[in-house]
C-alpha cells in the first residue's frame, strides 16, 4: 500500500487488507522498493494536492517506477479513486478520469455491478453481483475515445458498472476497468469504506481484497 | 497593502525616539484615541509602525476579545466541578482538552470565518476549516472530525445562490482534501443572514493524554521555527479590518487581499507536525491563524519565558515587496510556528525535509520579557509581548434591552390561523417538510466525505455525528465521541438567555440520543455590533444563559470564539449563539441510530408536549411570524432524558432514537421513517390537540423505536425515572406511509418528493 | 463566426498552489530552468460576429473570471 | 528569462462538463450570441532563456497535459 503526499485513505486501505487476512506493507512514495510484496494498493486521496491533474504529479514519484516495473510483470495492482488517475495517467490503464458532470465533490452510498469476476481483484465475486460501495470524489468521470471505450468493453475489461443515477458521468457507467492481464485494476468506488456495517454502508468491499487472497494461497 | 505601492522608509525603534511627534495612522488600523494613548504610554515613546501593525492587529476586537472578556469569564467562574475531572486544558489555550480515559483525550473547538465567507465563499470558507484544523493539530492532537454550521440569506435570494454554493464547496474543497470526515453541522436560512451569512467550523481532535502541546516559548537559547508555507499579502489587515470593525463601513473602502488556501500544504503540515510530536521534538507550538506572525511570536512569548528574538528578514516570502508591517500582520495560511530546543533541531529539521515542509529558525527565546524584532540589523519591534496578548484593551460596554423587546415578546401570535381538518394538517406537514431549513439536505453534505478514515459510525444526517477513537496500540478501539452543533437566532431573538439553553439543550440532546454521554462543551457566539447597546444585552444574556446553563447541566465550555459586527448598516443579525457539545461513548456498536426499521417496534414519544410555538418553523413558514416566547426549558429533564436514553441504549432496550427540534414530532417522524424506509402508524393520543401534537417544539422531547420483546423492561425504566413516555405508535414496513389516524395518510413517496426536491431546485 | 479567448489567472499576490505544485514536481523530476509557474483557466469561445465586446468583457467579469482573486484577459 | 505559455484543451470528443456548464449559465442570465464553450488550463511559465523548446514540449506533454483526453499549445 502506497503513501503519496496527499494520499487520504490509506490507513483505510491497511485496514481493509488486514481485515482481509493479508499482512499490509506500508510502502512511500519516495521508496523505490525491491521487498518481495504480493500485491500493491494505491489509495484515494488527493495526492500532492491533484491541482493540476489528479495523479498526475504522483505519477512520477519514485514508487511508482517500482509499480509500473511490478504491474507489467503481473503484479497484482488495485487503484482506488486517486489511485484509478495514477494509473491512467501512468498509462497502466486506458483513459483518463475527469470533472464529475454535476462539477461538485459527491459522496454516496453507490449501487455498482461487477461484471468482470475474473480479475485478480474481483474473482472473489460472481458476474453480475451487485454491491453497495461509497462513493467520494470530484474528478471520477471515466472518459475515453471511442475506440477505447469500444476495445475495453469489447475485451470484457469492463471490472464494474454504476447502478441506478450515474454519479459522475462517466462514459457507459463504467466504474472499474482493468489491463488485459487482468493485473492490474482500477475503481472509482472505495471498497476499503465497506469493509464493515459500523463504519460503511455495508461489507460488500471485502471481496476486492479477500479476491486476491484466495488467488495468492491457491497460486 | 497600499505600503507594497508607496513604500515608506524603514521605521526603526531609533527613529520612533527620536521622532516622537510624527502623525501616525492608528484610527485607519481600527484603534480608538485612549488605545494609541496607552501603547505610547507602554513603550514610553510613540510605537514603530510594525509595533502599531502589532498593536492593532492583537488589541482588534478579533484577537482581544475587548468587548466580550468581561462576560467570556462566566464560562469559568460558573464551571462546574465535573470540569477539574475531564478538563487537561480549559479555556484560553488553542483549545480545550477532555480526558475520555484509557490514557486518550479529545480536543475540539469551533470558529467562526463568517465576514471572509461573504467576500469569497470558497476560499473564506476553505481557510475556516484551515484555520480551526490548525488550531485543533497545534495542541498535539491529530484531527478527526469536522462540523460545519452555515447560515445564509432567504434561500430564494439572489446573493445566497452566490454565496451558498461557493461556501459549501468551499468548505467540502478543504475538508476533503485534509481526509477529515464531515460528520455533521447546520443548514439555516433566514433574512437577516443575507449580507452576514455565517460559517462556523468545528473540529474534533485525539491526541494521547500525555502528549499536550502548549503555546509557549520557554527556555532561553531554545530556537523559534517558522514552517510551512511562505508569507504572501493574504489577508493584510484581515484581522483588523475585517474582524473588528463594522464589514460595510470598513471593507469597502479597504477590502484586504482574500486568503487563499492550499490544502494540500496544510495536509502534509499536519503529517509533518503529528511526527514531530511523536518523536518529543518541540518544548511548545503556535499555529499563525488571525494577526499571524504578531499573534504566535507574542502568545507564544507572552506564555512562556517572556522574552524572545526574531529576525523578521529571514521570514521566507513568496512576495519580495512586503514591507516589515505586512509580514507582521499577513494572514497567509498553512504556517506554524515552533520552540526546538538546540539538541533536536536536526531532527526537526529531517522531519520536515520528509515531508518537503519548509522550515525556518527565525529567532531564540531569550531572559528578561521582551519580544525584540529586528530587519537586517536594525530593531524595529521592541514590546512587553503580554502587554499584546494578555493585556489589550478591556471593554464594560453598555447594554440596554432593546426597545421592541418587550412589544416582540407580547405578541404571542396565539391568534395566528391553525389548522383543523385532517386536509390542512397534510398541507402544513407537506409545506413543513419541503421548507429550506426542513428540507432534505444532502444537496450540501453530499460535497463532503464522511467516510475518509475508516472510523465515521454516525454522520449527517443523524442528530450527532459519531467516530470510533483509536485504541492505546494504535488498533481500532470500542470508544466513541459523539458530537453536534446547534443554534437558534429565533428563539434567541425573543429571549437569548432561553435561547442560548435551548440551543445548548439541543445539541445536549442530539449527542445522548445516540447514546454518548455528553461531556463538554465549544461556543461560537455571532453577533451584531458590541457597540450597540441592544446587542450587547443580547450577548450578555446569552453568555449569562449559556454559562448558567453549562453548570447546571455538568458539562464545561472548554472554548469556543466570538464573531461581533455581524450587521447591514444597523441592522444586526439574529442573536445566534452556535452550540457544539462533545460526548463519549464507551461501546460505539451500541450506539443508537435515528432509521426507523424494525417492524413492529413501539413508538414512544418521551417528555412532555405543550402549546408552543413562538419562534416556531410553523410560524415562520406559515405566516412569517415571529413573536412571543420560545419553548420552556427544563434542563433538570433534559438530564433525565438524556440518562433515560442513555441506559436504554447500553442495555439494548431501543433500535432507534431521534431527538424533537423544530416542525416537531411531525418533521422528527418523517426524517426518521425516510432514513430507515419504514412507515408508521400514528394516533394522537386523546384529548390532544393533532396540531399541538405534531408541530409544537416543546423541548426536552424524543421519539424512539422499541423492539416488542423489550417494551415492559422500557416502560418500567421511564416509570422508574419518572420520564413521561407515551405509545404513539407502531412501525409498518408494508404501510409505507405516515399515517396519522383519524386524520391524514401521507404515503412515503410522496413525502420523499416534497422533502428532497427542495434544496436541488434552488441550487442545481 | 468567431473564436474568442478568454485566459483567466490569479492576481499576482494571491497565492496560486496549483503553480506551485508543478514548480515542485519540476524539481523533482529535474527538470531545470524554470523559474516560475502560474496555472490559470483558458477559455475558448464561440460567438456569433456581431456579439459586441461589452458584452463579452461582462461575461468574463461575472461568468468566466472571479474578480475578487483573478485577473482576464480577452483575446479576439 | 523568457515567458512561455502553454494552453490546454480537452480534445474535441471529450465532452467538457465545465463549458457545458457556463454556456447553460450563459443562456439562463438572457446572454445570447455564444454558441459553445471549452474551459481548459493555461500556463504561464517563467524559464531560463536558453531553455530549448524540446524540454518545454516533453514538459508540456508528459506533466502540463494528459495527451489521452488533452491537446496543448506552446505560445513562446
Ligand atoms: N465564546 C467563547 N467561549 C469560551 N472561550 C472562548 C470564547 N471565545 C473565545 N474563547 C477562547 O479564547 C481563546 C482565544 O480565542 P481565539 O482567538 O478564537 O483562539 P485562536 O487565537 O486560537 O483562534 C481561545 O481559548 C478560545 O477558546
Ligand atoms: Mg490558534
Amino acid at each position: 500500500m502506497v503513501t503519496f503526499p496527499g494520499s487520504l485513505d490509506d490507513r483505510d486501505a491497511l485496514r481493509a487488507i488486514r481485515l482481509a487476512g493479508a499482512e499490509p506493507v506500508a510502502l512511500w512514495h519516495g521508496d523505490k522498493w525491491l521487498s518481495d510484496v504480493d500485491a500493491v494498493v494505491l489509495p484515494g486521496g488527493f495526492s500532492y494536492g491533484d491541482y493540476l491533474r489528479c495523479g498526475a504529479i504522483a505519477r512520477f514519484a519514485p514508487a511508482m517506477e517500482s509499480v509500473i516495473d511490478g504491474a507489467r510483470n503481473g503484479l497484482p495492482v488495485l487503484g482506488i479513486c486517486n489511485g484509478f488517475q495514477v494509473l491512467c495517467e501512468a498509462h497502466l490503464l486506458p483513459g483518463a478520469l475527469i470533472r464529475n458532470a454535476e462539477r461538485r465533490f459527491v459522496c454516496r452510498d453507490q449501487r455498482l455491478r461487477i461484471v468482470n469476476a475474473d480479475t485478480a481483484w474481483t474473482a472473489g465475486y460472481q458476474p453480475g453481483q451487485e454491491l453497495v460501495i461509497p462513493i467520494k470524489n470530484i474528478d471520477g468521470g471515466f472518459v475515453a475515445d471511442r475506440r477505447t471505450l469500444d476495445e475495453i468493453e469489447g475485451e470484457g475489461r469492463v471490472v464494474a458498472r454504476y447502478l441506478g443515477a450515474n454519479p459522475n458521468g462517466s462514459y457507459r457507467d463504467i466504474a472499474g476497468i482493468c489491463n488485459q492481464a487482468g493485473n492490474v485494476v482500477g475503481l472509482m468506488p472505495h471498497p476499503e469504506h465497506a469493509i464493515d456495517p459500523l463504519t460503511g454502508p455495508s461489507a460488500d468491499g471485502l471481496g476486492f481484497f479477500g479476491s486476491l487472497l484466495s488467488k495468492l494461497v491457491s497460486a | 497593502m497600499t505600503a507594497t505601492r508607496r513604500r515608506a522608509p524603514l521605521d526603526t525603534v531609533q527613529a520612533a525616539e527620536s521622532s516622537a511627534e510624527q502623525r501616525q495612522p492608528y484610527a485607519e488600523l481600527g484603534l480608538a484615541k485612549d488605545e494609541y494613548a496607552r501603547i505610547k504610554e507602554i513603550l514610553g515613546r510613540r510605537p514603530t509602525s510594525s509595533e502599531l501593525a502589532m498593536y492593532s492587529v492583537m488589541w482588534s476586537e478579533h484577537c482581544s476579545y475587548k468587548s466580550s472578556k468581561v462576560h467570556l469569564k462566566q464560562f469559568g467562574e460558573k464551571a462546574p466541578d465535573q470540569a477539574k475531572e475531564i478538563l487537561l486544558v480549559g479555556m484560553g489555550e488553542n483549545a480545550g482538552v477532555v480526558d475520555v480515559g484509557g490514557g486518550l483525550a479529545v480536543t475540539f473547538k469551533i470558529e467562526s470565518h463568517n465576514h471572509p465567507s461573504y467576500v469569497e465563499p470558497y476560499q473564506g470558507a476553505a481557510t475556516g476549516v484551515g484555520g480551526i484544523v490548525r488550531d485543533i493539530l497545534t495542541m498535539g492532537a491529530r484531527p478527526i472530525a469536522v462540523l460545519d454550521s452555515l447560515r445564509f440569506g432567504a434561500a430564494d435570494a439572489r446573493d445566497t445562490a452566490r454565496v451558498l454554493p461557493g461556501v459549501v464547496s468551499g468548505i467540502g474543497g478543504y475538508g476533503n482534501c485534509l481526509g477529515l470526515p464531515n460528520i455533521g453541522g447546520e443548514l439555516v436560512f433566514d433574512p437577516s443572514y443575507l449580507a452576514n451569512p455565517l460559517v462556523n467550523a468545528l473540529c474534533v481532535g485525539v491526541l494521547p493524554a500525555d502528549g499536550i502541546k502548549l503555546a509557549k516559548a520557554e527556555g532561553p537559547g531554545s530556537l523559534v521555527v517558522l514552517f510551512g508555507a511562505r508569507t504572501g499579502g493574504d489577508g493584510i489587515g484581515g484581522a483588523s479590518v475585517l474582524a473588528s470593525a463594522s464589514f460595510e463601513r470598513e471593507g469597502e473602502r479597504r477590502r484586504p487581499a482574500v486568503q487563499v488556501g492550499d490544502p494540500f500544504t496544510e495536509k502534509v503540515l499536519i503529517e509533518c507536525c503529528l511526527e514531530i510530536f511523536a518523536a518529543d521534538l518541540v518544548t511548545g507550538i503556535q499555529d499563525l491563524g488571525a494577526a499571524g506572525l504578531s499573534c504566535a511570536t507574542t502568545e507564544l512569548a507572552a506564555a512562556g519565558t517572556g522574552g524572545m528574538r526574531i529576525d523578521l528578514d529571514l521570514a521566507p516570502l513568496r512576495d519580495e515587496t512586503l514591507a516589515p508591517e505586512e509580514i507582521l500582520m499577513s494572514e497567509s495560511q498553512e504556517r506554524m510556528m515552533a520552540v526546538v530546543t538546540p539538541d533536536n533541531l536536526e531532527a526537526f529539521f529531517e522531519v520536515c525535509a520528509k515531508w518537503d515542509v519548509a522550515a525556518t529558525v527565525l529567532g531564540t527565546v531569550t531572559d528578561g520579557d521582551r519580544l525584540v524584532m529586528s530587519w537586517h540589523g536594525e530593531t524595529i519591534v521592541d514590546v512587553p509581548p503580554r502587554t499584546l496578548a494578555h493585556e489589550g484593551p478591556v471593554y464594560r460596554r453598555p447594554v440596554r434591552r432593546p426597545y421592541d423587546q418587550d412589544a416582540l415578546n407580547g405578541e404571542h401570535g396565539n391568534g395566528l390561523p391553525r389548522p383543523k381538518t385532517g386536509e390542512q394538517l397534510r398541507a402544513t406537514a407537506l409545506k413543513l417538510i419541503s421548507s429550506p431549513n426542513l428540507a432534505d439536505k444532502s444537496w450540501v453534505t453530499d460535497q463532503y466525505d464522511r467516510y475518509v478514515q475508516g472510523n465515521t459510525v454516525l454522520a449527517q444526517p443523524e442528530d450527532a455525528g459519531m467516530v470510533r477513537l483509536p485504541g492505546p496500540d494504535g488498533e481500532d478501539s470500542d470508544v466513541g465521541i459523539a458530537v453536534s452543533v446547534d443554534g437558534n437566532g429565533r428563539y434567541c431573538r425573543l429571549d437569548p438567555y432561553a435561547g442560548a439553553q435551548l440551543a445548548l439543550a439541543e445539541a445536549y440532546r442530539n449527542v445522548a440520543v445516540t447514546g454518548a454521554r455528553p461531556l463538554a462543551v465549544t461556543n461560537c457566539l455571532n453577533f451584531g455590533s458590541p457597540e450597540d447597546p441592544a446587542v450587547m444585552w443580547q450577548f450578555a444574556e446569552a453568555v449569562r444563559g449559556l454559562a448558567d446553563g453549562c453548570q447546571q447541566l455538568g458539562i464545561p465550555v472548554t472554548g469556543g470564539n466570538v464573531s461581533f459586527y455581524n450587521q447591514t448598516g444597523n441592522t444586526a443579525i439574529l442573536p445566534t449563539p452556535v452550540v457544539g457539545v462533545l460526548g463519549v461513548i464507551d461501546d460505539v456498536t451500541r450506539r443508537t441510530p435515528m432509521a426507523l426499521r424494525g417492524d413492529g417496534a413501539r413508538l414512544y414519544l418521551l417528555g412532555d408536549t405543550r402549546d408552543e410555538f413562538g419562534g416556531s418553523e410553523w410560524a415562520h413558514v406559515a405566516h412569517g411570524f415571529l413573536g412571543g416566547r420560545p419553548p420552556a426549558v427544563d434542563l433538570e429533564r433534559e438530564k433525565l432524558l438524556a440518562d433515560v436514553l442513555i441506559d436504554a441504549s447500553r442495555d439494548g432496550l431501543i433500535d432507534a432514537a431521534h431527538d424533537l427540534s423544530d416542525g416537531g414530532l411531525f418533521v422528527a417522524l418523517a426524517e426518521a421513517c425516510l432514513r430507515g424506509g419504514s412507515g408508521i402508524r400514528l394516533i394522537v393520543p386523546d384529548g390532544a390537540d393533532p396540531f399541538v401534537f405534531l408541530f409544537s417544539e416543546s423541548a426536552g422531547r424524543a421519539i424512539v423505536a422499541v423492539p416488542r420483546t423489550e417494551e415492559v423492561r422500557f416502560t418500567d425504566l421511564c416509570t422508574a425515572r419518572r420520564l413521561p413516555a407515551q405509545r404513539i405508535g407502531v412501525l409498518d414496513i408494508l404501510e409505507a406511509a405516515v399515517e396519522v389516524r383519524g386524520q391524514f395518510r401521507l404515503p412515503m413517496a410522496e413525502l420523499r418528493v416534497a422533502w428532497a426536491s427542495t434544496l436541488p431546485a434552488l441550487f442545481g | 463566426m468567431a473564436r474568442v479567448v478568454v485566459d483567466v489567472v490569479m492576481k499576482p499576490e494571491i497565492l496560486d498552489p496549483q503553480g506551485q505544485a508543478i514548480l515542485g514536481a519540476l524539481t523533482r523530476l529535474g527538470i531545470e530552468g524554470v523559474n516560475s509557474v502560474r496555472q490559470g483557466k483558458h477559455f475558448e469561445l464561440d460567438v456569433d460576429d456581431d456579439l459586441d465586446d461589452a458584452t463579452v468583457t461582462k461575461l468574463a467579469d461575472t461568468l468566466l473570471a472571479n474578480p475578487v482573486i483573478e485577473d482576464f484577459t480577452i483575446h479576439r
